[in-house]
């Protein structure tokens, strides 16, 4: 098993006539990924160089190809109404890769998405991937292994380097998650760590955070009462000065709050070891 | 992206939400007359500038009779407050407070919504009540289908307010700031304090709103009211060819594709015993042209000793970054040492490649951070 | 509450939807500078009535050349339409039409929402066209949350339109004809046809709005558009009095406590034989004013041969009823038989005290129509 | 049994300090209604005549009171925001008596009810009893009697009559409903037959309905299939004229439906009894 995507995934790829949907959309073609459906509203009845049927709406990829996730490479002007389309034809999981999409927006189509009893992952997240299943995301495939540590970190690369520390120690991935870098995304450390723990293939879970709001501290909360699982966490922005967005909408340090002090802190007070560089979170999960 | 409290405030009245009167001014010529003009025997008169604490630092001072505003005017004008110089102030009429409140929206993480706090501990430092003393603080969570319906409001307004008439008085008001919230895309509309006055009136006496970055393009007339201090413009400068840059001030300057391990690595470089000298995520790619760039940037800071470049090769390959690296650093003139880590898809290959390069190069973040830190001092 | 056309289309420009262009004349001069104005070769000259089948009824004339503008206009202006004079129409620049489409905005009973309408059997009567290929017709509920979204809009575009340069045109307009719907609280809007145009343009030939009589008090604007017919001006007045009242036409004028119970008995007037005058309910409670005014309405009917007064005493009970009764016809004046039925709260005490009076009187509807459809004849 | 109210009803009355809201208030008390707060912004700390706590909210109502059904009387301006504030508050039963009410406000707040699991009754409604437990709505209490048949109706005055005509034939009533004459209202006949068919102290079903719209075909049709327990139907409305509002905002035939007649056919085709006068309910419920 994993998490949110596996070998059931059938993928719509919304802004699949774009740069990034094309590229990435044969990406995920050839890791394995079953990609069903592409949209562009207008380019509807037409294929890609890859033979996926492209749509002009989400509803007919859904109606036509049985597509069940959506990932969302359009423009942030138009990711709202991508998302609410997306949840509307009835796609249980929606994974925006889009950055710099206005807070406002996630916020409206975050409720949306919640009231259709949908899920988002994202936005401005690097997506998921279920290693030897399904890869729903911009993630390089070929650096994930198959095995047994559930991954989640708000940041893209960061979370390419631990797991590539994990897979060299010969731990692989039940699934990794990158929930995304701006204030308001859809799942969070909560509604994750709780699949995690559910999930019977995932045996420890590793966290990634970073400065900015206290969804860290909140999520050491959590742990502590209900996950059983070992589990190693890593704050990225020790460094940072206050006030200052470093690069990620929501990485930043505002009225004295959001520090990795703080969140490193919540995490001991929980049990929960921190690593001090990424490359030490392989031996802190063994170590519990 | 932050603007002033005159600017805020005009704003409010943009959207009927009351303030006592003020005139913003540039010299204690131009506060003279708007003290004529306001008809108010006592003023306040507040620095205008985009940081806090202005207070403490003797920004804001009463003044009584033309000859006093100008005297404090010119006191405040032309200060430096937190490395802000001090270009305008307004000039505001005194008003008698009665008892003052905090009222707020901000946009929450946890709720995933826009969120009313307020309190009745007016005029502190919110941040300093929220720890000291939570229970004194409300959080309303507002549905983004919805908004604040009347009765939401009347509820709120109620945990406030005891008397009737301001109640009704604040019922708009709270209505029309999340109107302003949404329609402008603020990430922060906070009125500190918010008072009555002892004719019974509710008045925004501060006003402060901070908007979202992401959604600029569609609000042309705050971006418009953008003024970016020196270090904005560079990180202004570095946005416009796709770069996340933040100043630090520490001797390695780093280039790292990906916020969270330009974070990472800027972590690394002080658990070494090092200092960053900047933040910089070059995003994705890493194309010559790209490292061109992100090299001047920072080799324009003349701290900067060495240079730590860490990428990690995803879907670009790293025997391609280091080639594109090579292709770039033919065209980069300098003496400075380059430590270069490549970790990630064929990075043997991208490693072999750099081997007979001027590049100290690296396969671990510890290996190649310990040799710039080294390198620095 | 219903509008012209042409006032229609003046909300579609407001709200920029795109119409034919189009002048509203009130005489056939006008009806030639609207015709030179237009400088278009051929205009359609459209009776401006307030309701349907003005085409089958010769309203809707095609025109070249001033000659034949005024010619028409003459022949149009002062028709009668279904008890409507024409005192106005339209002339409107005559449009190439590619294909006719039907799309309305209505108040939904069962979705409890409005519905967007849509069929390619533009140009038809659209209840026939449900009537007998009800597949031809498409039905999307919108939710008052979040009304037409993009994505929406372009789904419904897409079931009329194949063409893509048409499909764009569209989607705004269905998404201003639901702003117009819900900013103007109407219960109607309709759009038969829209047109696209041998040059590929989509055009709203026809339109339609109906309003929400309930929102009148905030829709000042549109309720300034009200043009009641006598019939109307008879039961705007009843209205101001607290009656609903209509005009039926027959010889008993009945006057009843409550809509359903009024409904009920002109159906049962109707069932023993007889034909009722009117609809009038006079609401909740039955004092002696307002039977005075309710009688005043009746007899104003010359046709009204009985009066036929069914009252269910509940909260009030009939013998306050009874009592309000006879005093209010103290002061009527009238030769008229009245009927009276009482039936509910202490029904029997009520009857007893008009035994003496010279109403007939009865505690079942049954006997109480008996007796008025035998006094009508 | 009965449905919806019941001597668990704790009722509160928004708009309790006006002319309708305090008369019916009392009047319910009287009937033996747990009437146990009202509202009235800016009123809140006092008490009525009758003893009855005002408060500022529905929500402080619910909170001090333990109120878990709501009655409205407020002008119809202010119904929309009444009604979100009694779901917003966890009321569970909203019935609203006022007349007039915009369609567009009962469009939204009739979703917004909906949102918050609660349900409404009405706009332009008499509301509701339960002979001998709860009358919740302006009915007058006495001439209805416990019993068994449930009645559904779309009008007031009518509802008494027919309701008088069964009582006087001895048949009493578990609960009887108006669901209001407006073109939108909150439940209608198929949740309320719904609700009689599930109640076992429900053994037949009077249903008065009138001209405008298509409900009563959809009940019939709804019968036909779900309901085992006798119905029998009347119409109001056979003479009225074609465009033209019967009092209802709602009782209108438009467009050439919504007629008695289409509407007395789908209930003789689905084999469901018709009166011709109100009188006939009783007898034809009994000869089923």
């Amino acid at each position: 098993m994993s998490i949110l995507v596996n070998k059931d995934t059938r993928l719509v790829v919304q802004g699949i006539t774009g740069r990034d949907g094309g590229f990435h959309a044969s990406k995920m073609s050839t890791y394995g990924t079953k990609v069903v459906a592409g949209t562009s509203p207008g380019k509807g009845g037409s294929k890609t160089d890859n033979g996926v049927p492209v749509f002009n709406s989400v509803h007919q990829a859904v109606e036509n190809e049985g597509a069940n996730t959506s990932i969302i490479f359009v423009p942030a002007p138009f990711v709202k109404d991508a998302v609410m389309e997306a949840a509307d034809a009835g796609i249980s999981l929606i994974v925006c890769i889009t950055e710099g999409v206005p807070t406002l927006d996630v916020v409206y189509a975050q409720k949306y998405v919640h009231s259709k009893g949908s899920r988002m992952i994202g936005p401005n997240c690097p997506g998921l991937i279920s290693p030897g299943k399904s890869l729903v995301g911009i993630m390089p495939g070929n650096i994930f292994y198959e095995g047994s540590v559930g991954v989640i970190s708000r940041s893209g690369t960061l979370t390419y380097e631990v797991v590539y520390n994990l897979t060299q120690k010969g731990m692989g991935q039940s699934t990794a998650v990158g929930v995304g870098g701006d204030p308001v995304v859809g799942l969070y450390y909560k509604e994750l760590l709780e699949m995690f723990q559910n999930d019977p293939d995932t045996s420890a879970i590793a966290l990634i955070g970073e400065i900015g709001g206290d969804a860290e501290e909140q999520a050491a909360a959590y742990i502590k009462e209900f996950v059983t699982k070992p589990v190693a966490a890593y704050i990225a922005g020790s460094t940072a000065p206050a006030d200052k967005r470093m690069g990620h909408a929501g990485a930043i340090i505002s009225s004295g709050s959001g520090s990795a002090a703080e969140k490193k802190a919540a995490f001991m007070a929980a049990g929960i070891p921190v690593a001090q560089e990424p490359s030490q979170i392989p031996e802190l999960l063994k170590l519990k | 992206m932050k603007i002033h409290e005159y600017q805020a405030k005009e704003f409010f009245t943009q959207y009927g939400i009351p303030t006592a009167d003020g005139i913003v001014c540039r010299n204690a010529m131009a506060c003279a007359d708007a003290y004529k003009e306001l008809h108010s025997p006592k003023v306040v008169i507040k620095a205008q500038v985009l940081t806090g604490g202005r207070g403490k630092a003797g920004g804001v001072k009463l003044a009584s009779g033309e000859d006093q505003v100008v005297e404090v005017a010119s006191s405040i004008l032309g200060m430096d407050i937190k490395g802000y110089k001090v270009d305008r102030v307004m000039v505001a009429k005194a008003v008698n407070i009665e008892s003052e409140y905090y009222i707020s929206l901000v946009v929450d993480r946890n709720t995933k919504s826009v969120v009313l706090i307020m309190s009745k501990e007016g005029g502190m430092d919110i941040e300093e009540v929220a720890a000291k003393t939570p229970e004194k603080i409300f959080r309303i969570p507002i549905d983004p289908f919805t908004g604040i319906p009347n009765f939401l409001a009347a509820r709120a307004a109620r945990l406030l307010f005891d008397n009737e008439s301001i109640v009704k008085q604040a019922i708009p008001v709270i209505q029309k700031m999340y109107k302003l919230f949404t329609e402008k895309d603020a990430s922060l509309v906070e009125i500190n304090p918010m008072v009555v006055t002892k004719e019974g009136t509710l008045l925004a006496i501060d006003g402060k709103m901070n908007f979202d970055d992401n959604a600029l393009y569609r609000q042309p007339l705050v971006e418009s009211l953008f003024e970016p201090n020196a270090e904005e413009k560079t990180e202004q400068m570095a946005k416009s060819k796709g770069f996340s840059f933040v100043h630090l001030g520490g001797k390695i300057g780093c280039m790292v594709n990906g916020a969270g391990l330009a974070m990472s690595t800027m972590d690394t470089i002080k658990l070494y015993g090092g200092r960053p000298a900047n933040f910089l995520d070059i995003g994705g790619s890493s194309n010559p042209n790209k490292v061109i760039e992100a090299m001047k940037l920072l080799l324009a800071d003349t701290n900067v000793k060495v240079v730590l470049i860490n990428i990690f090769g995803g879907i670009t390959r790293c025997d391609d970054v280091a080639r594109g690296l090579l292709e770039a650093f033919k065209e980069i003139e300098t003496n400075i040492p380059v430590v270069i880590r490549l970790t990630g898809t064929n990075h043997k290959e991208g490693l072999d490649l750099l081997k007979d390069s001027a590049f100290h190069s690296a396969s671990t973040m510890g290996q190649a951070v310990q040799k710039a830190v080294e390198l620095s001092k």
